[in-house]
């Protein structure tokens, strides 16, 4: 019972510190943004305040029920892939369902999720959503191809699916996957992208044209909850790439410095690029991303 | 001069066809102008359509003759061949302001007469167009028409901030300040 | 006892047929009692073994039951026991009821008869029964009862006489019809015959599991039969040309070398199938062409799970052909329910009833997240088995044409779930009412078999296991697999109780969350009051968004879906009439020309004579 | 403990101090001062930096920034719009239009007063304000959100027959959802 007790907590601060991180990353991304378009930008814990601000609000609308669990769907996601994908290398605090699933599970909890909202979205009977939910459906099937491709090939590279092997496959060679499946890491980070939804991939919430699309009759503590359900996510996905590819993290110091490194990826991309239709978003994953995915099981295969 | 032989063979041709249109026609730009009774307006505009080639209809527009007791509706059409405008005029009578409706003409007649009907309260007899057209849930009288009080009707309908009564002239107070005089031409705009 | 049970099916079904004449709630009964009296006198009785042997006219027909067709009775009678309680709830007031009632019966014997034959001969005339009855059901009534049902009978009739001449040509080898005989032989028969007799099999078979080239009766047949009738046309049905393909891909093609090449391609054509099935189903807006599409698709998954051929690829086929049935027998039913409660099927009509059909929605909701293969669900369980089955056997590129359909798949789950229930709610589907219980229930009990599965594979895993066995696979897997974790060769596992627990818990504590936050302050809105830029929308003016519903993803994909293997038929069906006319002008009924014929025939002759002979 | 009066306090401080610092703005640019907004929240003056930010839809918003002249038409959307905001929400108006109906105040069509018929909470006056003024605007806003007395809100909801009959005098044909919180 007592160890039963130790993992609740244990997953219980996991996902504070993804939360933590993960909005405070959010945060960092509108102070960049701003310093590029020489303004001085919000304070770093802007994040915080909006999230504590939604939580605060005194009322709710729903349309229905499946618009009242979405947001939950969504924390099934986040949190899920959060205790599963492991943070930290061999520290107990962290270790919570690690040994509990692989690579492909992690691929399918991953739209759990999204699908989730994509119902409770489709309940409130907003146009805006419903086309945000298909654009943000068809991205997805653009930017799985390569990701998986990625995977395929690390895992037929190394001859197994679970993330903590792959992540000992670094340790004992010393050398991070990023520099050993070198192309395999190009199509994951470019995947990554149309993962974080930044621009030019942003076609799903797309203020200027379907008014924040797929959360638009979402107010208060529904959207505190997708809120801080997207922030724990975004780690959760920082924090697989940093296991896959650049060998994890012994400490959270250590891990921060890797994660917030691939987060300013998508960010810079993002500031400067204008928006995609959705099918120049599939085509593009479907070009380049595709091939170098190809040339990574070449590579897995070959050598 | 070539364009003053086409006006007239047009003022020609529609006086013949139409014998109590009269025309004030000036020449001095491109345009004609005709005023003619409303009982035979759809057969003068279809004439000007079918035969003359005005196949353009620019605008509906409507003059309030107050003094006369008369509302002054004109038709503005477009010649693209010859580049002639033609304005057809019509006056009904004030309290009671009915015409046909035009709109299978032109179709885009639809929308003007939605305004007119609104704007001053003419009616056309068959316009089908059963939602309002910009004025939502008006209920006073039609507000374009020159006998109607904006300024009363806007006290009596919305709130008024107390204040505006001792407000100061602007062009009294820059030119107190300045210490010039207000130019002639600006005179008759001052209160 | 054997023949006891089809014996009891068919009196059942001419009862059945006959008593419509006398009453209604009487031809009810006895349509339910055919059906559940040979299905608990099958569970009861039946076990392997036991087997009962005739000889009709010199030729020795067998009937009995191994393993392996115990799992497939075991998908036939318990889905076709939940579809025929819901097919007297969905045949009220309806005509023609004992035509309807005749032909399901027969369909469900028709497939048990197969799956108890021992010899080839019977096995095709059960296959013939179960085509000829299922074809009648085709035809019941629909739109375009013509063209689906000539579709439908030419392709039946070309697998019909595929597995004819292949039962004709192993008989001129073995002089046996018994299916132990060829499988014992089969090993040693020369090279051509070796490659000959599955080529012809996997044909009969391929037509009924819907494999690519022979896919397009499917969409038409699936969507006009009767729902009822659908669920287990592409529940069961459809799994009879699993269960040849099996018995073929096994028992016969694992013991030569040309197996090899055989298990890539109907591998790689199980892919392909996969991909187009899932492209054409993101298309449609009628659920029930939408769903055969799906169906296609998710048989892809099935063969290629089966074509790969290795102990945890099988696995993967069969646990997905089990599971497929349950999901997609409960959406077919489901669509039953809603067209039987609005009138239409199509998603451009039917929006928002969510509210009005709420037990119909949870077992769709659950079914389609079964299909999308997303824990923790059935469908996540075989969808995981058959990747790391691929993976493990070193199909890199099936894998990603595997992962593209399934991804995609979602794009046509979240259209059935948004077409029908989400969205606005029209005042036109104001008075629609949950459909009868008798129809609910058994879409509940399915979906719920498939949430099971989702977290206690074992279930069925044993008897997969036993029926692998049967065809010969090693005794060492039995270790391999328990309750509730599954893992592949490589020894990567997946626990999926724990997944499970902490997926609930999560998932209540939000709920709990969202619910008691400003508890009193959070209020239900119409879908009339949404945030559409300030208007109040009239009761006239429909907001659903569910015109060209994907159509940003099929702009991208638009250069694949313009080829459509229709088209190859149908140019293939003109070439042939052309041919078959030109072929009449030869003979002109005169008979002067006839003679110059017999006359040219000769100068041939004598003029290549020496080269001839 | 949840009802203790000294915690509630704490509990209303953090909450307004959160309130204040992010303060997410749907604009309703109806008459000319919509053009304003862009200077005000792009690199000059930077809104963003006080937590200034646009919202998307009415459900995320706090505050409903009515930029101008309202007429008796758009009057009925921008009721509905606030009546979909969530609480706590606040309404600023901007500009002498929204005060006295401005250079508009004998029209025919256009209200003079727009606190007759939603609670507004700060005025910005000016034809038209700058961004400076936009900016002490909300500084004022910010003010009394921390105090706790922005409450327009609070009264629209007290005072919500009054309202509703100054609204439905000038909007006779009211079909607009209930409003019940």
């Amino acid at each position: 019972m007592n160890e039963l007790w130790f993992d609740i907590m244990g997953a219980i601060v996991t996902v504070i510190v993804a939360f933590v991180v993960g909005i405070t990353y959010m945060g960092l991304s509108r102070k960049i943004t701003a310093r590029v378009q020489n303004r001085k930008g919000p304070p770093f814990y802007q994040n915080f305040i909006d999230a504590l601000k939604l939580a605060s609000k005194t009322s709710a609308i729903h349309h229905g029920f499946m618009q009242h669990v979405g947001p939950a769907f969504m924390m099934i996601t986040s949190i899920m892939s959060v205790l599963i994908i492991p943070v930290l290398r061999g520290n107990a605090w962290f270790v919570n369902l690690n040994f509990h699933g692989d690579l492909i599970f992690i691929l399918y909890i991953m739209v759990f999720g999204p699908l989730g909202m994509a119902l409770g979205a489709g309940q409130t009977g907003n146009p805006n959503s419903a086309i945000g939910v298909t654009r943000g459906l068809s991205q997805m099937v653009g930017f799985e191809i390569p990701w998986v491709m990625a995977l395929v090939a690390l895992m037929m590279q190394y001859h197994t699916t679970s993330i903590v092997d792959l992540m000992n496959v670094q340790i004992q060679s010393g050398m991070w996957l990023m520099f050993s499946s070198p192309f395999a890491f190009i199509a994951a980070v470019m995947a990554m992208l149309g993962m974080f939804r930044y621009s030019p991939f942003d076609i799903v919430g797309a203020p200027q044209e379907l008014a924040s699309g797929p959360m638009s009759e979402n107010g208060g503590k529904y959207l505190f909850t997708l809120m801080s359900s997207g922030s724990i996510f975004a780690f959760a996905k920082l924090t697989l790439y940093v296991d896959l590819f650049m060998g994890g993290a012994g400490n959270l110091v250590e891990l921060v410095i890797k994660t917030f490194a691939l987060y300013l990826i998508p960010m810079l991309y993002g500031v400067t690029s204008p928006r995609y239709r959705t099918e120049q978003s599939i085509r593009w994953f479907w070009g380049w991303p595709t091939f170098f995915g190809f040339l990574a099981i070449i590579y897995a295969v070959v050598f | 001069m070539q364009e003053k032989k086409i006006k007239n063979k047009i003022i020609k041709r529609v006086k013949t066809n139409f014998k109590d249109a009269r025309d004030r026609n000036d020449f001095k730009y491109n345009r004609l102008d005709f005023s003619v009774k409303k009982e035979i307006i759809p057969s003068v505009l279809f004439y000007l359509k079918d035969e003359m080639g005005f196949i353009h209809l620019s605008h509906i527009s409507c003059v309030d003759w107050l003094e006369e007791g008369e509302l002054e509706v004109v038709f503005i059409l477009w010649s693209p061949e010859e580049k002639i405008k033609v304005f057809v005029r019509t006056r009904l009578d004030r309290d009671n302001p009915v015409m046909d409706n035009l709109d299978m003409i032109w179709r885009q007649a639809n929308t003007y007469e939605r305004e007119l009907r609104e704007m001053y309260g003419i009616q056309f007899t068959g316009l089908e167009a059963p939602d309002e057209f910009i004025l939502e849930d008006w209920q006073g009288p039609p507000p374009m028409r020159r006998d109607f009080d904006t300024e009363a009707y806007s006290n009596e309908t919305y709130f008024h901030r107390p204040g505006r009564e001792d407000a100061e002239d602007v062009r009294e107070t820059i030119t107190k300040r300045s210490g010039e005089d207000i130019p002639d031409f600006a005179k008759k705009y001052s209160r | 006892m054997n023949y006891i049970i089809l014996v009891v099916f068919l009196g059942g079904a001419l009862l059945t047929f006959f008593a419509g004449k006398i009453n209604n709630v009487l031809q009810d009964i006895l349509f339910l009692a055919s059906i559940l009296v040979p299905a608990s006198l099958f569970f009861a009785y039946v076990h392997a073994g036991n087997i009962f042997n005739l000889t009709l006219g010199g030729i020795h027909l067998s009937l009995g039951i191994n393993a392996m067709s115990w799992l497939f009775a075991l998908i036939v009678l318990g889905l076709g026991s939940m579809a025929a309680f819901y097919s007297v709830s969905f045949m009220k007031g309806k005509e023609r009821r004992g035509y309807f009632y005749f032909n399901f019966i027969l369909t469900i014997m028709a497939m048990t008869g197969i799956l108890m034959s021992r010899d080839l001969v019977s096995f095709f005339i059960f296959w013939e029964i179960m085509t000829w009855s299922s074809y009648l059901m085709t035809v019941y009534n629909g739109k375009d009862v013509q063209t689906v049902g000539i579709k439908y009978f030419v392709f039946s009739a070309i697998g019909a006489y595929a597995m004819l001449m292949a039962i004709v040509v192993i008989h001129s080898i073995n002089g046996s019809f018994m299916i132990e005989d060829l499988v014992r032989s089969f090993p040693e028969m020369p090279v051509n015959m070796q490659i000959l007799i599955p080529v012809l099999l996997l044909t009969g078979f391929g037509v009924k599991a819907a494999i690519m080239p022979l896919h397009v009766w499917a969409p038409g047949a699936y969507s006009n039969a009767p729902m009822a009738y659908t669920s287990i046309f592409s529940g069961a049905l459809s799994k009879m040309g699993i269960y040849g393909m099996v018995i073929v891909m096994v028992s016969l093609l694992s013991y030569v070398p040309e197996g090899y090449w055989f298990r890539e391609v109907i591998a790689w054509m199980g892919g392909i199938t996969a991909v187009i099935g899932t492209l054409w189903a993101i298309k449609q807006d009628d659920a029930k062409k939408l769903l055969a599409y799906s169906s296609i698709a998710q048989l892809g998954y099935i063969i290629v799970g089966i074509g790969i051929g290795t102990p945890l690829a099988m696995m993967a086929g069969l646990f997905l052909a089990v599971v497929h049935a349950l999901f997609k027998g409960t959406l077919f039913l489901a669509v039953g329910a809603i067209e039987r409660q609005t009138g239409t099927s199509n998603f451009r009509e039917v929006t928002g009833l969510i509210r009005k059909m709420p037990w119909t929605f949870v077992a769709s909701l659950i079914s389609i997240i079964s299909l999308a293969g997303i824990p923790p669900m059935g469908g996540f369980v075989g969808k995981w088995m058959l990747y790391e089955s691929l993976l493990t056997s070193n199909h890199y590129l099936l894998v990603i044409v595997i992962f593209f359909s399934s991804t995609a798949a979602f794009l046509y789950c979240y259209k059935f779930l948004f077409g029908f229930f989400l969205g606005q709610e029209e005042k036109e589907w104001a008075n629609v009412k949950e459909a009868p219980v008798l129809m609910v229930v058994p879409m509940l009990i399915l979906s719920f078999f498939s949430f099971l599965l989702g977290t206690y594979p074992g279930i069925i895993l044993k008897p997969i296991d036993a029926g692998m066995q049967y065809l010969g696979y090693g005794i060492t897997q039995n270790h391999l697999w328990q309750t509730s974790v599954i893992f592949n060769t490589w020894g990567n596992q997946v626990v999926l109780q724990p997944l499970l627990y902490s997926i609930i818990a999560i998932f209540l504590f939000f709920l709990i969350f969202l619910t008691i936050k400003s508890f009193k302050q959070t209020r239900y809105v119409t879908t009339k009051d949404i945030s559409s830029s300030g208007e109040v929308p009239k009761e006239h003016e429909n907001l659903t968004f569910s015109v060209d519903f994907m159509q940003p993803f099929m702009r991208a994909v638009e250069p694949v879906m313009r080829r459509q293997i229709d088209k190859y038929y149908t140019g293939l069906a003109n070439g042939l009439e052309a041919l078959f006319d030109f072929m009449r002008k030869i003979y002109t009924g005169n008979g002067q020309t006839y003679a110059i014929y017999v006359i040219v025939f000769v100068v041939i002759l004598l003029l290549f004579k020496d080269i001839l002979f | 403990m949840i009802n203790d009066k000294n915690s509630q306090k704490i509990v209303d401080f953090i909450s307004n101090w959160a309130r204040k610092h992010s303060i997410w703005v749907l604009g309703y640019g109806t008459g000319c001062g919509a053009i304003e907004i862009p200077p005000t929240m792009t690199s000059r003056y930077d809104a963003e930096r006080l937590g200034i930010r646009g919202a998307a839809t009415p459900r995320q918003a706090d505050v409903l920034l009515i930029t101008g002249y309202l007429t008796t038409k758009t009057l009925k959307r921008v009721i509905r719009v606030y009546e979909q905001m969530q609480d706590p929400k606040y309404v600023v108006g901007f500009g002498s239009c929204t005060i006295n109906g401005g250079m508009y105040y004998d029209s025919y069509n256009t209200i003079n007063v727009l606190d007759k018929y939603l609670p507004v909470d700060v005025y910005i006056n000016g034809c038209m304000p700058r961004p400076e003024a936009v900016l002490s605007g909300f500084g004022k806003l910010q003010q009394l959100i921390g105090e706790g007395k922005a409450n327009g809100a609070t009264k629209y909801k007290e005072n919500l027959e009054w309202y509703r009959a100054n609204q439905k005098k000038v909007i006779p044909n009211w079909v607009m959802p209930e409003y019940n919180w």
